[in-house]
């Protein structure tokens, strides 16, 4: 490696030349913070700037730069300099902006600047290019679980993106259910006609691909590994195991449907009541003629009744809505409208809910005469040689019945996603604490795990909500804490069979993605590309067992000898173990307890009589830090007195800096990130849950160095609270002011 | 320049002696100056329109109105029928559509339409006179002609229904059209502008049979105009014309309220801002003296 | 016309919002090259002009952030803003593409100083705030823009206003004499993600969108809900700047209408439910919320949304389709119509009416490729080719009326089947 | 009941939208409705009747034939057509009520003395015997359909309209004698006739 030479540029545009004193700027880069070259530039980003920058690390061999100017999200095209190590000292959006204008405020907003540039310094001095993880891997092959329209869409198209995939499908053959439907919903306009559901033709696609293997009667009975380098056993089920090998994984293991014995108040048990599937049978042995009962019977009546068993705020069914029930409904009352247009079909439903094109669906089933009734069903009975339908009608608004030949129930999707890893965590800890019981419950629950991943933290990807394994955000649908693990399909919404095929699209991607990335030793979202990761000192490790219990992907497992063994792969470079580490053995080449730590130490803390207060601020860089940024743009003014540094995630702030900071005599510590509990924004999981319970556990530190409590606080900071923002710097400052200096100013 | 020749239908009201009949000179003399030339529909029928459903079956009704398309048709080649009377309009037209879209009817029309020595192709096209006078016309030409201009005048344009739903003039809105406002200040009057009873309806098809009920509607058009400003109301819709002016006396005695607001059909208004007479705008014909378009016409 | 700028194995991704910027990223990720072009001046689309998302009442601005700095971070992707798509020829593998380069009269010099906008006298309506408020004609976007440059609106070009602007420009950054510009590029496949715009509410006239002025649309409240927006997130009225307590929410403004859009819009009953949060987040128990409505279509886990909804007792429901509106003397809205669960006429008076309007496909009213085939409404529903000979994929709401989560997996599966054309199109050359 | 009634219900039993859909105009279009309510909200008279149109839409799914049938809702239509323009099925609702009221009329089964059922019928008459309508002939009958005496009440109600109407020529006390007619009445009459016959086979009145 080239020997390390520094620089500093320090730009006086954009007003930081007419507001600050640049040339103190340079001296304190040079002086204090030690820079082998500084230079001053009027517009560091133009052409000219950057060409000057850039000459420097061609003929003068500089390795580190820091650009004393804008903030690290601005002028990011200009400022792109691959092959160096680069900090950015905010002076622009962080000190000229936000500060007050006038003469009164220019000693503070010069020592603003000055601290900045000191900061960025110091930073640059500790921080390293990212290298990249060498373990590399090689494998882009992809494991896809489950044959139905998701799994066999996830493979097909990950095939003729021109990557292999192993399908593995636990029953004989392919399809899921989408290949027991007589028809599906249409996906095509008119939207009118239920339409062939074309599961035997992509079945016989993907049995027929040249790289696509198809493991038919198998379960996953391992999964070990990271992306690029998964490891499975496969089962089969003679009790054969074939270990295999995969770059990513796709999940795609469907729903089973409520069980209708569960609503024996709308008949569920008796004989001629039926769920959708129970429809399709007989639908499909129709094969397009008159429908009948199992007793052979021709059913000249039908009523569907929606929602059977969902939405459901008792507690006692399903609480969410399936989503397709509607649609699926209108399609099977067309099967009898279209086999005779005498049949009686009614739908009684709350809402009906068919979104976007579904609605030309509904219109066609209206035109065909099926009647749609707003009600809410009470009770099925038996009646005469059919069933007789207790209802609400909603819009008549009185009691009514309905007598049918048959009665379906639209019931919902029950997600097939595995082991529930906060109840697997439950139990291992009282497993661990020695419970009998709960090791049997335990190895009962292992039995109907899907992945039977080893990983430290439970043997499935952890679930959102009722079971299903969805992505906790708006904006990132394929997230999962299992990184290259997607899940795809019902299990982890539940969904139609068009969505099911986009959902599976996409997840293929992703998983090809992952894999790719892993080759690289890059980061997979939401740190994209990043080639930093943890490097651990195992020598000084405590195995205190924090970072693996605390790393929101799992990506930490424990040797035999309880050390943390780091699968990069796996790691989303949040900096959560870092955080966690009490020893400080965990370090990103460009994040570490130095990089930070060495900022915090580089400011110069005026002493108890200046009146001039010192605030730290770590604040995330994902939303806190570009709401500082963007009070700045808006020119909203907040106190001079504080020092911000981002952090990648607050979970990975460690406590010595909390400390450190104290003991070099600033006068309280604010830390800002996003919101947290069931809603949580936090894109690491839980760094702002994970700070907010370390810094509860701070108390007894501050007391012990006599200070308050509240000289450490934390604040939540979404994206668009610019002017709140500035609000509590400004109340916290005017806090601290008032509970005076910090009694360890001075010590130092 | 030449004339542009229409097949006119002027229904029922505009008979001599009935509700509409003082509109059919002001038509006359609006026309003229506007080089429209309306060629009555030789031996034209009812056209059954709001209430004849009750007894008339659709058949029946559509089979009304197409022995007057096929007359046209017949007799009048080229020419666009063309009513004043907003139910004579809707109905012909509903018919015309209707046969257009649908050919089990058309057959069956033609083959009752045959008992009458009649048939009917579906070259016609059924219009309001308004619509010729937009469409055709247009507002500078329908200003061409203004020798009066009825300044000082402040009126509510009142739309009505059945010249506003469900066909209505091409382009305009069913809940706010604005040709009638632009009409008004074409003949140099102030449009009340935000008369929001604008399109309610006047209940004239149930005045005879739910006059209470009607005569509500009646009073909150009539009102509004008052809260409006205005002089006056004008109307496109002949039925709404009379609707409106003649009950005001009725609600007066019924609810004691003190209603006398005038109410025209536009041709009266163009007629006297192109210069006609009262007698020519057939304002003797208006059971609620128009005192202001009165005073114009006769300086 | 200038040279060719990609090659037959670039992705191009027409259109910058949630969509967009999620295929071309998701593609570039896979380490695909890809040119990414935007209409607007800056990338972030509609998403970006929203206050929170539903269900998790989280900002759009967060996952832009994120999506920003993966944009920042990679090599592969190639942003234009101000570009439109006036031609594709070619096929699958092959296309040949004609973008227009609008002049933003300020180049990559900005640094978002602002001192062109000091300079500037003319106002125009500001389109990122839905024309609810003025912004100086030289004038940033919005605060999360991309790229971070200002925009001059060539409504001041030629006029003292253009010179002042450049006057106060120290960086060179005005350049007065950019000319429009037509260029050709090369692209294997075609990611289509134009998404959507709100139904034109003006045309739904018994609700007077035109005529009063406390009938505004669901993407204006988002606006008036924002910190960022022209009320500073005070949900005041537009007639007098009261607050607005008593909230009407109309669904299906637009949306489930043979009049205005055949298609149910998927998005507007949650969205309207979210803003009914907002309407509690302003005035506690004192607000007021009122949703009428059809269906509450809601589907999956949202349905707890709904639940949590129903359980706030500021916010009412009625099923009814609004008849009307009437406007009383004081700008206060009274609507009328019958709620059908039972037959209950009403005349209800609101402060402020939100129409929760429609999404109508961009498609409609900009030139698509031929061969995209689109469906009764004018989303793009495949391509008129033969399966598998096709190359240029719908994405987003383009393709369909859906939600940002749904759009984001619509566009990461278009993406994959644009990176499937230039995969096998390298093949077929020996590239690979 | 009236044998035409008797025979439509053996004939439908009780599939009642089937009986509208055959036989009422526009009746196919019942079952598409949505039950938005907006021709309830829209219709001027709503704040009189009993059954918005889209609750009588409601009913005939349910087969509520003689509340439909006997209601006096549907006959408060004054074909404003504020429903149609802002249906969102676009549901030809006027027409259909008209059909509805046409249909109950014809069964004889509408309420009795429902005051526009009556005066539809004068009209028609009215109309069919000269093939244009005689507004004055027509009022008279209006004001004389319950009776002598009722009639000159009525008459004496309305007296100042009507000398209101005939003092501006706009009611001729002499169309009483004569007045207008069409010229070929007969061949009107026989129309009609003609389309009352194809519209019965049609509707299944007679085979």
């Amino acid at each position: 490696m080239a020997e390390m030479k520094t620089a500093a540029y320090i730009c006086s545009g954009c007003g930081l030349g007419d507001k600050l004193d640049v040339p103190q700027l340079a001296k304190i880069a040079q002086k204090e913070g030690k820079m082998a070259l500084v230079r001053e530039h009027d517009f560091l980003c133009n052409a000219e700037g950057v060409q000057m920058i850039r000459d420097d690390i061609e003929k003068e061999a500089v390795t580190h730069i820091c650009i004393a100017a804008c903030s690290r999200r601005a002028k990011t095209e200009a400022f792109n300099f691959p092959s160096v190590a680069m900090t950015r000292a905010n002076l622009r959006e962080g000190v000229i902006w936000v500060v007050s204008e006038g003469a009164d405020h220019d000693e503070v907003r010069q020592e603003m600047a000055d601290d900045y540039v000191r900061m960025g310094c110091a930073e640059l001095k500790k921080a390293k290019m990212p290298e990249g993880n060498p373990n590399h891997t090689h494998l882009k092959n992809l494991m896809v679980v489950g044959g139905g329209v998701s799994g066999m869409t996830a493979a097909f198209e990950a095939a003729e993106t021109g990557y292999e995939v192993i399908l593995v499908e636990k029953q004989a053959q392919l399809g899921g259910w989408a290949d027991k439907l007589w028809k599906r919903v249409p996906f095509k306009a008119p939207y009118a006609e239920p339409q062939d559901t074309g599961i035997a033709e992509l079945a016989a696609k993907v049995s027929s691909h040249p790289l696509i293997k198809v493991c038919l009667n198998t379960t996953v009975a391992e999964t070990s590994g990271a992306p690029g380098r998964f490891a499975i056993k496969l089962a089969q089920e003679s009790g054969a195991i074939t270990e295999v090998s995969a770059g990513a994984i796709v999940q795609a293991t469907g729903f089973t449907t409520y069980d209708i014995a569960k609503l024996p108040e709308l008949g569920g048990g008796l004989e001629n009541v039926v769920d959708h599937a129970g429809l399709e049978v007989l639908a499909r042995a129709a094969n397009g003629g008159a429908i009948k009962r199992t007793d052979g019977r021709e059913i000249k009546s039908v009523v569907f009744l929606q929602c059977a068993g969902q939405r459901d705020d008792t507690g006692q069914h399903l609480p969410y809505c399936s989503g397709h029930c509607c649609a699926t409904s209108i399609k099977q009352a067309i099967y009898f409208k279209d086999a005779n247009p005498e049949v009686s079909t009614v739908v009684v439903y709350d809402d009906l809910r068919v979104p976007g094109m579904g609605e030309d669906f509904y219109r066609s089933a209206q035109h065909k005469g099926v009647i749609f009734a707003k009600g809410k069903a009470s009770k099925v009975e038996t009646a005469g040689t059919g069933c007789r339908v207790n209802y609400r009608d909603l819009i008549l608004d009185a009691d009514s019945i309905l007598d049918a030949d048959l009665v379906v129930l639209a019931t919902g999707q029950v997600p097939s996603s595995g082991v529930n890893v906060v109840e697997w965590d439950r139990l291992t800890k009282e497993a661990d604490g020695g419970s009998v019981e709960a090791k049997q419950q335990k190895s009962e629950l292992k039995n109907i795990s899907i992945l039977n991943l080893t990983y430290r933290q439970g043997p499935d990807v952890p679930k959102l909500k009722y079971g299903f394994a969805d992505s906790h955000f708006i904006c990132f649908p394929y997230e999962t804490q299992r990184t290259g693990i997607y899940t795809a399909g019902p299990v982890r919404r539940p969904m139609d069979i068009l969505q099911a095929t986009e959902d599976a699209t996409g997840a293929a991607l992703k998983a090809i993605q992952a894999a790719e990335n892993a080759s690289l030793g890059r980061a997979a979202h939401p740190r994209a590309g990043d080639l930093s990761y943890p490097i651990v000192r195992l020598e000084g490790c405590t195995q205190c067992k924090r970072c693996t219990v605390e790393c929101p992907f799992g990506a930490i497992d424990e040797d035999e000898k309880r050390f943390p063994v780091f699968n990069e792969q796996r790691c989303r470079r949040c900096g959560t173990c870092m955080g966690a580490c009490p020893v400080r053995v965990i370090s990103f080449e460009n994040y570490s307890v130095d990089t930070v730590g060495n900022q915090i130490k580089a400011i110069e803390i005026p002493d108890e009589f200046s009146e001039k207060p010192r605030i730290l601020v770590l604040a995330c860089e994902n939303d806190a830090y570009p709401a500082l940024d963007m009070a700045g743009l808006s020119r909203i003014v907040y106190s001079a007195f504080v020092r911000i540094i981002p952090v990648r995630c607050l979970g990975s702030v460690n406590t010595i800096w909390i400390t450190d900071a104290l003991n070099s005599g600033y006068d309280g510590v604010m830390m800002m990130g996003c919101k947290k509990g069931d809603e949580y924004q936090c894109h690491f999981v839980k760094g702002s849950e994970l700070a907010g319970y370390r810094m509860s556990k701070i108390g007894d530190t501050l007391t012990g160095m006599g200070l308050e409590p509240e000289r450490v606080s934390t604040f939540e900071v979404a994206i668009t609270d610019n002017a709140k923002v500035a609000g509590f710097i400004n109340d916290y400052v005017a806090q601290l002011v008032e509970m005076g200096p910090s009694p360890m100013k001075g010590f130092n | 320049m030449a004339k542009k020749n229409y097949a006119f239908y002027p229904g029922c009201s505009s008979q001599k002696g009935a509700s509409a009949s003082n509109f059919v000179p002001s038509i006359g003399v609006m026309c003229d100056k506007l080089d429209i030339q309306l060629n009555e529909i030789p031996d034209w029928n009812c056209c059954s329109a709001s209430i004849g459903y009750g007894e008339g079956g659709q058949l029946s009704r559509l089979v009304l109105n197409a022995r007057n398309l096929a007359l046209v048709e017949q007799n009048m080649p080229g020419q666009d029928l063309v009513s004043g009377c907003p139910a004579c309009w809707l109905a012909t037209r509903e018919t015309a559509e209707k046969l257009s879209e649908v050919d089990s009817l058309m057959a069956d029309t033609n083959e009752a339409l045959k008992e009458a020595g009649l048939n009917f192709k579906g070259t016609v096209k059924a219009r309001h006179l308004v619509e010729v006078l937009i469409e055709d016309v247009g507002f500078d030409a329908m200003k061409a002609p203004v020798v009066k201009p009825l300044e000082g005048m402040k009126i509510a344009g009142y739309v009505g229904c059945q010249t506003n739903r469900p066909f209505g003039i091409a382009g305009e809105s069913f809940e706010n059209p604005q040709y009638l406002d632009k009409m008004i200040e074409t003949v140099g009057a102030e449009a009340a502008t935000g008369y929001e009873q604008k399109i309610t309806c006047c209940g004239g098809a149930l005045a005879f049979s739910e006059p209470e009920k009607s005569q509500k509607q009646i009073r909150d058009i009539v009102e509004s105009a008052y809260d409006h400003g205005a002089d006056m109301i004008v109307t496109p819709c002949q039925l709404c014309q009379a609707n409106v002016e003649i009950y005001q006396s009725e609600i007066n005695k019924k609810k004691g309220t003190k209603l006398a607001m005038p109410v025209v059909y536009y041709s009266q208004l163009m007629t006297v801002a192109y210069g006609g007479n009262a007698k020519q705008a057939g304002l003797d014909g208006n059971i609620l003296r128009p005192q202001k378009l009165l005073d114009i016409a006769t300086k | 016309m200038t040279a060719s700028i990609a090659t037959s194995q670039t992705i191009l991704v027409v259109g910058g919002g949630i969509s967009g910027m999620t295929a071309a990223l998701e593609a570039a990720e896979c380490g695909k090259q890809v040119i990414l072009v935007e209409r607007n001046a800056t990338l972030g689309g509609r998403t970006a002009l929203l206050y929170r998302y539903f269900p998790k009442m989280c900002h759009p601005t967060c996952g832009m952030e994120i999506n920003l700095r993966r944009i920042k971070a990679n090599r592969n992707v190639r942003v234009m803003t101000m570009t439109e798509v006036l031609d594709v020829k070619g096929l699958r593998g092959d296309y040949t593409v004609k973008l227009r380069l609008s002049p933003r009269y300020v180049n990559s010099n900005c640094t978002a100083c602002g001192e062109c906008a000091k300079a500037v006298d003319a106002e125009i309506d500001n389109p990122y705030e839905y024309n609810l408020a003025k912004t100086r004609a030289a004038y940033l976007p919005h605060n999360m823009a991309y790229p971070m440059h200002y925009v001059l609106d060539p409504s001041i070009i030629g006029t003292p206003d253009a010179d002042k602007a450049k006057a106060a420009c120290k960086y060179d950054a005005i350049e007065l004499d950019m000319q429009e510009e037509i260029v050709e590029i090369k692209a294997g496949a075609i990611v289509w993600a134009t998404g959507w715009k709100p139904y034109d509410a003006a045309r739904i006239q018994p609700y007077g969108y035109d005529r009063f002025a406390n009938v505004i649309t669901s993407v204006e409240f988002e606006r008036l809900a924002s910190p960022h927006g022209p009320t500073g997130g005070k949900l005041l009225r537009p007639s007098d700047g009261k607050e607005a307590k008593n909230i009407a929410f109309i669904q299906c403004a637009g949306s489930r209408d043979e009049n205005h859009l055949r298609h149910c819009s998927r998005i507007c009953c949650m969205a309207s439910l979210k803003q009914t949060h907002y309407v509690r987040e302003a005035y506690g128990d004192s607000a007021k919320s009122t949703i009428y409505y059809i269906d509450i279509r809601v589907i999956d886990r949202l349905e707890d949304f709904y639940l949590q909804v129903q359980q706030d007792p500021t916010v009412g429901f009625i099923k009814s389709k609004v008849a009307k509106i009437v406007e009383d003397k004081e700008s206060n809205l009274v609507l009328h119509g019958v709620d059908t669960e039972g037959y209950h006429r009403y005349a209800t008076t609101h402060d402020l009416v939100v129409l929760a309007v429609g999404m109508e496909p961009e498609t409609n009213g900009i030139k698509l490729p031929d061969d995209i085939l689109l469906d009764s409404s004018g989303f793009i529903e495949g391509s008129n080719l033969p399966a598998g000979t096709e190359g240029i994929y719908g994405a987003g709401a383009s393709s369909s009326p859906l939600d940002v989560n749904r759009s984001v997996q619509s566009a990461t599966a278009a993406a994959l089947r644009a990176i499937q054309v230039v995969h096998k199109t390298s093949t077929v050359e020996g590239v690979r | 009941m009236s044998e035409l009634n008797q025979k439509a219900v053996a004939k439908y039993q009780n599939n009642f939208l089937k009986e509208v859909e055959e036989r009422v105009e526009d009746g196919e279009w019942v079952s598409m409705c949505m039950q938005c309510g907006v021709c309830a909200g829209s219709c001027p008279l709503g704040p009189h009747w009993e059954h918005s149109p889209q609750k009588i839409f409601r009913m005939i799914m349910a087969g509520k034939r003689d509340e439909v049938l006997t209601s006096d809702s549907v006959w408060m239509c004054t074909s404003c057509y504020s429903c149609i323009v802002r249906c969102p099925r676009k549901l030809p609702i006027t027409h259909i009520m008209h059909g509805i009221a046409h249909y109950a009329h014809r069964l004889g089964v509408a309420p009795k003395g429902q005051p526009t059922r009556e005066l539809a019928s004068v009209f028609w008459k009215n109309l069919v015997k000269t093939g244009r309508v005689n507004e004055l002939k027509f009022s008279l009958a209006v004001y004389f359909k319950d009776g002598f005496s009722q009639g000159i009440k009525n008459l004496l109600g309305m007296q100042g309209i009507a000398l209101g109407l005939v003092k501006a020529k706009r009611l001729n006390p002499m169309e009483i004698i004569g007045g207008h007619k069409c010229k070929d009445v007969g061949g009107i009459q026989k129309m009609l006739a003609k389309a009352k016959e194809i519209e019965d086979r049609r509707q299944g009145y007679t085979s």
